[in-house]
């Protein structure tokens, strides 16, 4: 015995049933940690939904006579190169930069996902050749990639709009990150598959649907989601970085990584417009991985 | 404890990296080594902003900047332009005649010699065009020499166009009729048609000489090629720099002042540019928007700033070949109305741009004022809409969204994006259309749907002079079927009046006539000026004496290194 | 050679009292669910040449008075709330950690259950082995891993030459646990715990490993806690026997008198609920309930949810060791009741 | 072992293959005539995209051309790129400094990424780990291009402690910042990952050995415990090599860094495939050899892992 | 020992090879583990067969074999005369409704993500013609109070509860689908002493109240002979000695069994300097090359030549009296009663 801290003979009578899923909310309810990056996530949520909300400027109108004018009480974060509110800008920029970032990460989760848990599951040749496919994709390199998808996917002359712009960056993301997702999920599937209470499913003659869904699956996911909530993170910048290279988002659409692709070089005469979409990205960023962290070391027993 | 130190180091870069952003707004940077001796003196040698050339030293292949700009170094033509004025001046030539603009008879200045000891000499000048011209050799220059003579007998085209299954059928001759040396020193020329502006277009690098060593191997010549300029060519590590040195044996009345030039190539403007603030670098052409913003290259460089007017025009063209976006003639003005060029040249450009009321750069011959556009380059959000509202009466509707096409990879998505934003704001909300700055890709992605005639909306167009005169910034754009007619533009009318112009004899009238063929340009307005370039360059503080060309580059012979 | 220690081993007379004692112990581990108690008061001492064993369930605090008395306690959770531990008359508690590490390796060393993970997997044994000779003793990496061999040979490693390079896992499990055996004598530590050190071995394995440290411990005179679950070990090797509960040593005896009439109801279980190899019994007697909690423990007897002898009292007082006889002593009520075995 | 590695290499083969044919194919499917956009704003004559296209094979059919392509490599001959210009000393000369820069990315990634982690991890929960916790993810979050363009003008320009850009020969002072900002992005993952390591292995039974042997803090810590923590950090930061190199384009062109990502990106954006699917097939060649480096050193780093 | 009935499990010469391979682009098996090696018994309806031997002698890949877990290189296991080695999909399925398992480690064989309604009642689920779907948490519950649970925690999940009890679920979901046959893998060497008893005790009843027939999988042997009626000793993946529990236990005629008897620790402190004991050198060979003749001959101190020359068989012989034992020089002795 060298665990007296786990405590084995919790008293059968005691308290109602609780899960490990309550059991985890309850260590989140006493981490401080988890309430500031909760609390920021669901504020940045609101921003993204209803933007309308925080402020009541156009972030497109633009008065071009005010252009890189510093903060004032009249535009808090000042204006930027264009002569927009970049108040408005940013708030507005949360939407499309959450939503780039959620779903280019919901996009490798269940592509890298699925890759993993078959390559995991059935092992063999199919994984030796899921696996080598996975290093074709990470090893072409990445602008490399971006800028080919991006030209074949939605070719400039099809005049794409913002929604089509939005998801060929979102399919882009996805399609060149999902292998390092599908290592990970392969990995714990790997692991999760040689326990015995998978064994003992196969032994009451469980089909392969129900152990990957009942059993694998859901002992798998604390590794995906600590990852996902960083990718979360590097999505919104790696957004910015496409921007910058002018095959990422673009106008119509308003996002952070925009923002700060565009001011970036302007830093000595106006760095409110960078350092403001910036700050808000930075911390989004930082929300992410924070939830987490926070949930992974809630979840995991050896970390408590 | 020793570790500690380093995650505080971790930290501190981190928190610095945000701080920064604070202290944005410092004054002009010290730099370089803070005063003293001169390190340039000791070697005689400078260094200047370049880029690769995307083809080696031969100079009738050359159509782009990062080659033409050193070729200009060391290959001289016939004539070159004043590096203030822009006017034609004799250089390699001792006199260009010609009674008729037709017959022109060139004689060269004795004792001009290659930098391999070899004479100058007229043959030179006749076989370097004979072989550009001619089209197997598929250089790029070929059609600059398409009013001489002969040239449909050494330049064959393809009939099916570049894609199609059958080859170009060989040229009758690789000569040119039109071509004839005369002595060492002379050469005549004889065009199809008289050409006023011939004279003036012989300062284009298509027009150099190649020396006998050219023809012996053409492959090895371009990258060690053997010229005839100021500065003879060194070395070229590719995409890294090339070097050029002193021609000792230069003949012409200007001597270089360096001893040698280093080309170096960047890949970023504004990594140029912080190389120059901090003296790394002595001369740059391209200072990047970021330090023009605000001036702030002015309190960076104070007297190292150079500003000045460069040929090179801004432009936005309409693709007149499609219904939906080519609208008609009132939708043009409108929109050319509702851009307010002042403040887009203030604000994204620091008025380093002048705002242009008419298609001719103010720096070349034939240019007037006010210009041709008018009142249609005004900015005028009423009359926009009024013009708006014309439009649509007459039938047209502009589409919900309509782009402003650009290539992403220079930086335009500036001023496109201001510009959309001025139009919209101009005609209000109400309008029914929006402008949207829309950016290709590629600059080989953007003339590829230009050339293939598949632009839907408004794109980038821009003309830098080829040589100093009106008629350059008409014919190549906007005769029916020229070259660079983007738009599909054209006018019987106005294509009656360029050829009167081509063909007139006198200087003055043939410049009138220009003047009168631009002034028909406003029926259609197929093309918006915007505004021409001006210039900013900046030295470091190791040189003096800069000048830049109209054309935006280096003038090598004023360069100088200061005295310690 | 031990002029580092607190107390020379050649003032070993000079001491009275016994090598190894633990005075009144109390361990407890502060958790986000509230504090567990997990170590209540425990005494017990050891002499040279004496093997105690301290026997237990899981969660009872015998591996955590050892983990105690060694100082690889994880502090925090866990916190020393009272007691003391005398070496040789010092208390270890009150040492500076700079003089506690000494004591470490040279005066008492430990082994432990899972040789596989207390081994570390990316050295070499040998290297693990010799690095005791290196940190201890300064000597060279050559003269130490000569001694490494040598300790393997004596711990009965066959070819121990060739495979001091070798790594843990290419071992198995018996010779892992003698390659801990090696490392924990290295110093000629004057006391030797080993914690659960059969638990993950089989029994013919179990049985050399046995003999091994008999006879490491009669070479060497060491004192021996050997802390186990396994009353069959326990009655091969023990001199006496600690036997623990929630806490608290419940009983405390000579090994004969414990098997042979025990004075605690939870000792007497214990041993009534042990299938025999030698007997083949009708049903098992089985101690009904479960180990108790130690977040929560019972009031009064912790045993008293599970005891066929309980009382009102059990569940009000806290029964203290009673001195039955010598150093035989029960922490139960009835003792004199257990003694008799009328259970009611 | 070897025969591991014999079979991982002979593995190599059809993902190099599949790759080069996967870049080859891919470049051209990009839309836009390569030659096409040689004439500045003026359209090329066609002679001359004639005699380009036939020089460089884009009048073959995508097959034929791959194939050339593949025997061309087997004689070890690269060609001409679009300007002529021999694809072969060009790599020559930007592969060793972007593997230079590559390789110091890599070291400044190790160096800081691990002691941060460390640190973190043995205070767990204390303000040091907050503090490397908050700088490492601000510069996770920040694109690369932010970080590389604040640290060129605040040293560069502003405090003059380096030079703005890297001159020719990329010494190797001149390239430690730029690898510091190439590291940058992956810095927080690689303290992320020790501090996790260090977290777990904090416990474990074989550190509680160490202890129990008498060792000073310093040596568990040091030896015992920072040996099996290192092996998760080493092993994603042997996988990082690849994508560093290839994820330089954006540094190079920041520091003027004259090495493959800006010959990339150039010859991307003219679509000169003669440049782009050389390199691109070295940058996953280095990839793959990469990892499976990486693989080898996880079975010297922990004894326990063995290759069939 | 119990009155002949009917074979509810038999299996014949079952060998369980994993191959060991080499090779750069083909592999080539160069070897295998020879877990099982000819295997051969059989087990009546409401009997106890326990199965002993040391680590890596191959019970539990015997185990699995038997539950067809893994597919085994040779041999049969006939389930009511059905081999289940070769059976497949839909039959493999229903046949696993009469023969299930509980295994040892009652931290790792329960779905920590499931509560113990969804681990009992998942046998339901995967065999949904059983139990109707109403009825189905009523039965869950009837389970959880056959062995000894409180039927209110059907919510809870398993790390909510100690070993014991973890150990008990997983009996109930053994006896879900009321099987014939349950394989026990070590289901008590993870537990407590005094857990151990009253896990034992409920094995023991609930043998007697459905009729079950059990492998019972252990490496204590006290523990096996406690609950079996007949006990197969397994070394290197051979059985070497069956016997009802008294022949194995009082008259062990093979050495192997005689040395594993001898070192079991015995609770009693008297005479244990008296007590000889047989203490066996060194560790089993390795299962992938195991020793020619007699596998155990390495360790034996009875070995002759014939013994690598010659394999003995499982048979009874003339010096070990009543019961089979695969030794050459077998010979009946009391190890364990030494007074």
């Amino acid at each position: 015995m060298s665990e007296p801290t786990a405590a084995p003979a919790a008293p059968a009578s005691a308290g109602k049933p609780r899960s490990l899923w309550q059991d985890t909310w309850d260590i989140l309810k006493h981490r401080k940690i988890f309430w500031i990056s909760f609390a920021l996530l669901i504020m940045f949520l609101v921003m993204a939904a209803f933007p309308s909300l925080f402020t009541s400027k156009s972030p497109e109108y633009a008065t071009l006579a005010k252009s890189m004018e510093p903060p004032s009480s009249d535009a808090w974060f000042g204006y930027d190169l264009q002569g927009r509110d970049v108040f408005a800008r940013t708030i507005y920029g949360a939407r499309t930069s959450i939503i780039v970032g959620v779903l280019a990460t919901v996009g490798t989760v269940l592509l890298g996902g699925v890759v993993g848990v078959i390559a995991a599951y059935r092992g063999r040749w199919l994984d030796s050749l899921l696996s080598r496919i996975g290093e074709i994709f990470l090893g072409v390199p990445y602008v490399l990639g971006a800028i080919i998808i991006l030209g074949s996917v939605a070719p400039v002359q099809s005049n794409p709009g913002k929604t089509m712009i939005m998801t060929v960056v979102i399919v882009v993301l996805a399609v060149l990150g999902w292998p390092v997702l599908a290592r990970i999920a392969r990995s714990a599937v790997i692991q999760a598959k040689h326990q015995d209470y998978v064994q003992a499913a196969r032994a009451l003659g469980a089909g392969p649907f129900r152990i990957v869904f009942k059993h694998l699956l859901p002992n798998s996911l604390a590794p995906i989601l600590v990852y996902a909530t960083i990718t979360v993170g590097s999505y919104i910048g790696a957004e910015a970085t496409l921007s910058l290279l002018g095959i990422g988002l673009r106008t119509p659409v308003i996002s952070w990584g925009i923002a700060i692709a565009d001011h970036t070089r302007y830093i000595r005469t106006g760095a409110h417009a960078m350092l403001f979409p910036a700050a808000f990205l930075s911390l989004c960023v930082l929300t992410f991985v924070m939830l987490g962290e926070a949930v992974r070391d809630a979840l995991d027993p050896k970390l408590r | 404890m020793r570790v500690a130190k380093g995650a505080q180091i971790v930290a501190g870069t981190a928190l610095l990296a945000l701080g920064v952003a604070a202290c944005g707004g410092g004054g002009s940077s010290t730099g370089g080594s803070g005063g003293g001796s001169n390190p340039r003196a000791a070697d005689g040698t400078v260094f200047i902003r370049g880029c690769e050339p995307q083809t080696g030293f031969v100079p009738g292949n050359i159509n782009e900047v990062c080659g033409g700009t050193i070729n200009q170094f060391v290959f001289d033509q016939l004539i070159k332009y004043n590096s203030d004025t822009a006017a034609p001046e004799l250089s390699q030539a001792e006199s260009i005649e010609s009674p008729d603009n037709k017959v022109w008879t060139i004689k060269l200045k004795p004792g001009l010699k290659w930098s391999d000891g070899s004479p100058v000499t007229a043959k030179n000048y006749v076989d370097a065009w004979n072989y550009t011209a001619y089209s197997p050799n598929a250089q790029n220059g070929g059609w600059w020499f398409g009013g001489v003579e002969g040239y449909s007998d050494v330049a064959t085209e393809d009939p099916d166009g570049p894609d199609g299954p059958k080859e170009a059928p060989k040229p009758k001759s690789d000569k040119m009729s039109g071509l004839e040396v005369i002595d060492d020193l002379t050469f005549k020329v004889t065009l199809t048609a008289p050409e006023a502006v011939f004279r003036t277009k012989l300062g284009y690098t298509t027009f150099s000489a190649l020396p006998d060593a050219f023809f012996k191997d053409p492959k090895a010549f371009v990258s060690n090629p053997v010229t005839n300029g100021a500065f003879k060519f060194v070395k070229w590590d590719h995409n890294s720099q090339i070097v050029v040195e002193a021609n000792p044996d230069y003949v012409g009345t200007e001597k270089p002042k360096v001893k040698k030039i280093v080309y170096k190539m960047y890949k970023d403007d504004d990594a140029a540019y912080a190389d120059l603030v901090s003296n790394n670098l002595d001369f740059t052409e391209l200072i990047p928007p970021s330090a023009l913003a605000g001036d702030k290259w002015k309190s960076d460089l104070g007297d190292r700033a150079i500003e000045g007017q460069q040929g090179v025009i801004q432009t936005v063209t309409f693709p007149l070949y499609d219904k939906e976006f080519g609208g008609n003639a009132d939708f043009r003005k409108a929109v050319s109305m509702a851009i307010d060029r002042k403040t887009i040249t203030e604000k994204i450009f620091n008025k380093g741009r002048t705002p242009l009321d008419g298609w001719i750069s103010p720096l070349v011959d034939g240019y007037k004022t006010p210009g041709a556009c008018g009142e249609f380059c005004a900015y005028d959000p009423a009359k926009a809409k009024e013009y708006l509202d014309k439009a649509k009466a007459a039938g047209y509707t502009p589409p919900k969204e309509y782009p402003i096409w650009y290539n992403g990879d220079s930086a335009h998505k500036e001023w496109v994006d201001a510009t959309a934003n001025s139009i919209n704001q101009a005609f209000g909300p109400d309008a029914g259309v929006t402008f949207v700055g829309k950016a290709v890709p590629t600059f080989a992605e953007f003339r590829d749907i230009i050339t293939t005639h598949k632009m839907k909306g408004l794109f980038r167009t821009g003309w830098q002079m080829d040589y100093p005169h009106i008629e350059n910034f008409l014919n190549p754009l906007f005769k029916t079927g020229a070259g660079s007619n983007d738009g599909l533009f054209s006018d019987k009318e106005l294509d009656a009046k360029l050829h009167e112009a081509d063909t007139a004899t006198d200087p003055a009238d043939s410049i009138a006539k220009y003047q009168e063929a631009e002034a028909m340009l406003t029926k259609e307005m197929n093309a918006i000026p915007l505004w021409s370039f001006g210039l900013q360059a900046g030295t470091s503080k190791w040189v003096t004496g800069v000048k830049v060309t109209p054309f935006g580059v280096l003038d090598p012979l004023s360069i100088a290194i200061k005295e310690a | 050679m031990t002029e580092v220690l607190p107390e020379s081993k050649s003032s070993n007379g000079t001491y009275g009292g016994a090598l190894l004692e633990v005075d009144n112990l109390h361990v407890e581990f502060h958790t986000r669910a509230g504090v567990a108690k997990a170590v209540n008061g425990v005494t017990y001492s050891v002499n040279a040449g004496e093997t105690l064993a301290v026997l237990g369930e899981s969660g009872s605090g015998k591996s955590v008075t050892a983990q105690t008395i060694m100082g690889i306690l994880d502090m925090p959770p866990g916190k020393i709330a009272n007691g003391e531990i005398r070496f040789r008359g010092t208390d270890l508690l009150k040492l500076p950690e700079e003089e506690r590490r000494k004591v470490r390796g040279e005066g008492i060393a430990m082994i432990f259950q899972d040789a596989l993970s207390a081994l570390n997997p990316v050295f070499p044994v040998g290297w693990q082995i010799a690095e005791m000779f290196r940190i201890h003793r300064g000597m060279s990496r050559a003269d130490a891993k000569k001694k490494a061999i040598e300790l393997m040979d004596r711990v009965r490693i066959p070819a121990a030459k060739e495979r001091v390079s070798d790594y843990p896992h290419q071992f198995s499990g018996g010779m892992r646990q003698r390659i801990m055996i090696a490392m924990s004598i290295a110093l000629d530590p004057e006391v030797l715990i080993a914690d659960e050190p059969t638990t993950a071995l089989d029994v013919t394995v179990q049985a050399q490993i046995m003999e091994l440290l008999a006879e490491l411990q009669r070479e060497s005179n060491m004192g021996l806690i050997l802390i186990t679950h396994d009353l069959g070990v326990v009655a091969d090797v023990a001199d006496k026997i600690a036997v623990m509960y929630g806490g608290r040593i419940v009983e405390n005896a000579e090994v004969h008198d414990l098997y042979r009439n025990p004075a605690h109801p939870y000792a007497k279980g214990l041993l009534e609920s042990i299938p025999r190899v030698d007997l083949k019994g009708q049903e098992l007697y089985a101690i009904k309930g479960m180990p108790p909690n130690l977040l929560d423990m019972p009031t009064g007897c912790a045993f008293h949810p599970r005891c066929p002898y309980r009382q009102e009292k059990c569940v009000t007082d806290v029964p203290p060791l009673h001195t039955i006889s010598g150093t035989r002593g029960s922490a139960c009520h009835f003792w004199r009741e257990v003694l008799d075995g009328d259970a009611q | 072992m070897g025969r591991y590695a014999i079979r991982r290499l002979l593995q190599l083969i059809p993902v190099l293959l599949g790759t080069t044919f996967l870049i080859n194919y891919m470049v051209w499917q990009l839309p836009g005539d390569p030659f096409a956009a040689r004439c500045g704003q003026r359209p090329c004559p066609d002679a001359y995209i004639n005699a380009m296209r036939a020089e460089f094979g884009l009048d073959q059919p995508i097959i034929v051309q791959y194939w050339h392509f593949l025997k061309n490599l087997l004689t070890g001959d690269l060609g001409v790129n679009f300007n002529n210009v021999s694809v072969a000393s060009q790599l020559a000369e930007s592969w060793p400094i972007t593997v230079r820069l590559g390789l110091m990315a890599v070291a400044i990634e190790a160096v800081i990424g691990i002691v941060a982690g460390v640190l973190s991890g043995l205070k767990r929960g204390g303000f040091l780990d907050n503090v490397i916790t908050i700088s490492t993810l601000i510069l996770l979050s920040l694109p690369v291009f932010v970080t590389g363009f604040l640290l060129q003008w605040l040293l560069g320009v502003q405090l003059d402690l380096i030079k703005p850009t890297v001159s020719d020969g990329a010494p190797f002072v001149e390239l430690i910042v730029p690898a510091f900002v190439l590291a940058s992005l992956n810095l927080a993952f690689t303290a992320r990952l020790t501090r996790t390591s260090i977290i777990e292995n904090r416990r474990s039974d074989y550190v509680r050995t160490a202890i129990a042997k008498g060792l000073s803090n310093r040596r568990v810590v040091g030896v015992h415990l920072l040996r099996n923590s290192l092996i998760p950090a080493l092993t994603f930061i042997g996988t990082e090599v690849g994508s560093l190199m290839s994820g330089a384009i954006i540094t190079e062109g920041i520091y003027n860094i004259n090495g493959i990502g800006g010959l990339l990106w150039r010859a991307v954006n003219d679509h000169d495939f003669t440049i782009v699917v050389p390199i691109a097939s070295l940058l996953v060649l280095v990839y793959l050899l990469a990892n499976l480096l990486v693989d080898l050193l996880y079975g010297v780093l922990d004894p326990r892992i063995r290759y069939e | 020992m119990a009155t002949p009935s009917e074979v509810v499990l038999e299996v014949r010469d079952l060998v369980k090879h994993f191959p060991l391979t080499q090779g750069i682009l083909y592999k080539r098996q160069v070897g295998a583990i020879k877990a099982v090696d000819g295997v051969s018994f059989e087990l009546r309806r409401g009997e106890t067969l326990g199965v002993v031997g040391e680590s890596g002698c191959g019970k539990s890949t015997l185990a699995k074999l038997l539950m067809a877990l893994e597919r085994p290189t040779s041999g049969k296991v006939l389930v009511n005369g059905k081999d289940i080695t070769t059976a497949k999909g839909a039959e493999l399925k229903h046949m696993r409704r009469n023969i299930q398992m509980v295994m040892q480690d009652p931290y790792t064989s329960l779905n920590p993500r499931m509560t113990v309604g969804d681990i009992i009642g998942e046998p339901f689920e995967i065999h949904s013609e059983v139990v109707p779907k109403g009825d189905r948490r009523k039965r869950v519950q009837e389970l959880l109070e056959v062995v000894g649970l409180n039927p209110d925690h059907i919510n809870r999940y398993p790390h909510q509860f100690s070993g014991g009890q973890r150990q008990r679920i997983g009996i109930a979901r053994g006896l879900a689908l009321q099987p014939e046959i349950i394989i026990c893998d070590e289901p008590v060497s993870a537990l407590d002493v005094s857990i151990q008893a009253q896990v034992m005790n409920l094995l023991d009843g609930l043998q007697k109240e459905f009729n079950l027939a059990y492998i019972f999988i252990a490496h204590d042997l006290s523990v096996v002979r406690h609950i079996s009626d007949r006990v197969a000793v397994m070394y290197l993946g051979k059985m070497v000695e069956v016997g009802t529990d008294n022949q194995i236990y009082d008259r062990p005629s093979h050495p192997y069994t005689q040395a594993l008897l001898s070192a079991v620790p015995v609770p009693d402190p008297e005479g244990r300097e008296q007590r000889e004991r047989i203490i066996l050198q060194g560790d089993p060979p390795s299962p992938a090359n195991p020793p020619s003749g007699c596998r155990f001959r390495t360790r034996c101190w009875k070995a002759q030549d014939i013994c690598a020359e010659q394999e003995p068989l499982l048979e009874i012989r003339a010096q070990s009296g009543d019961h089979p034992t695969a030794c050459h020089f077998a010979e009946a002795s009391d190890v364990v009663h030494v007074s």
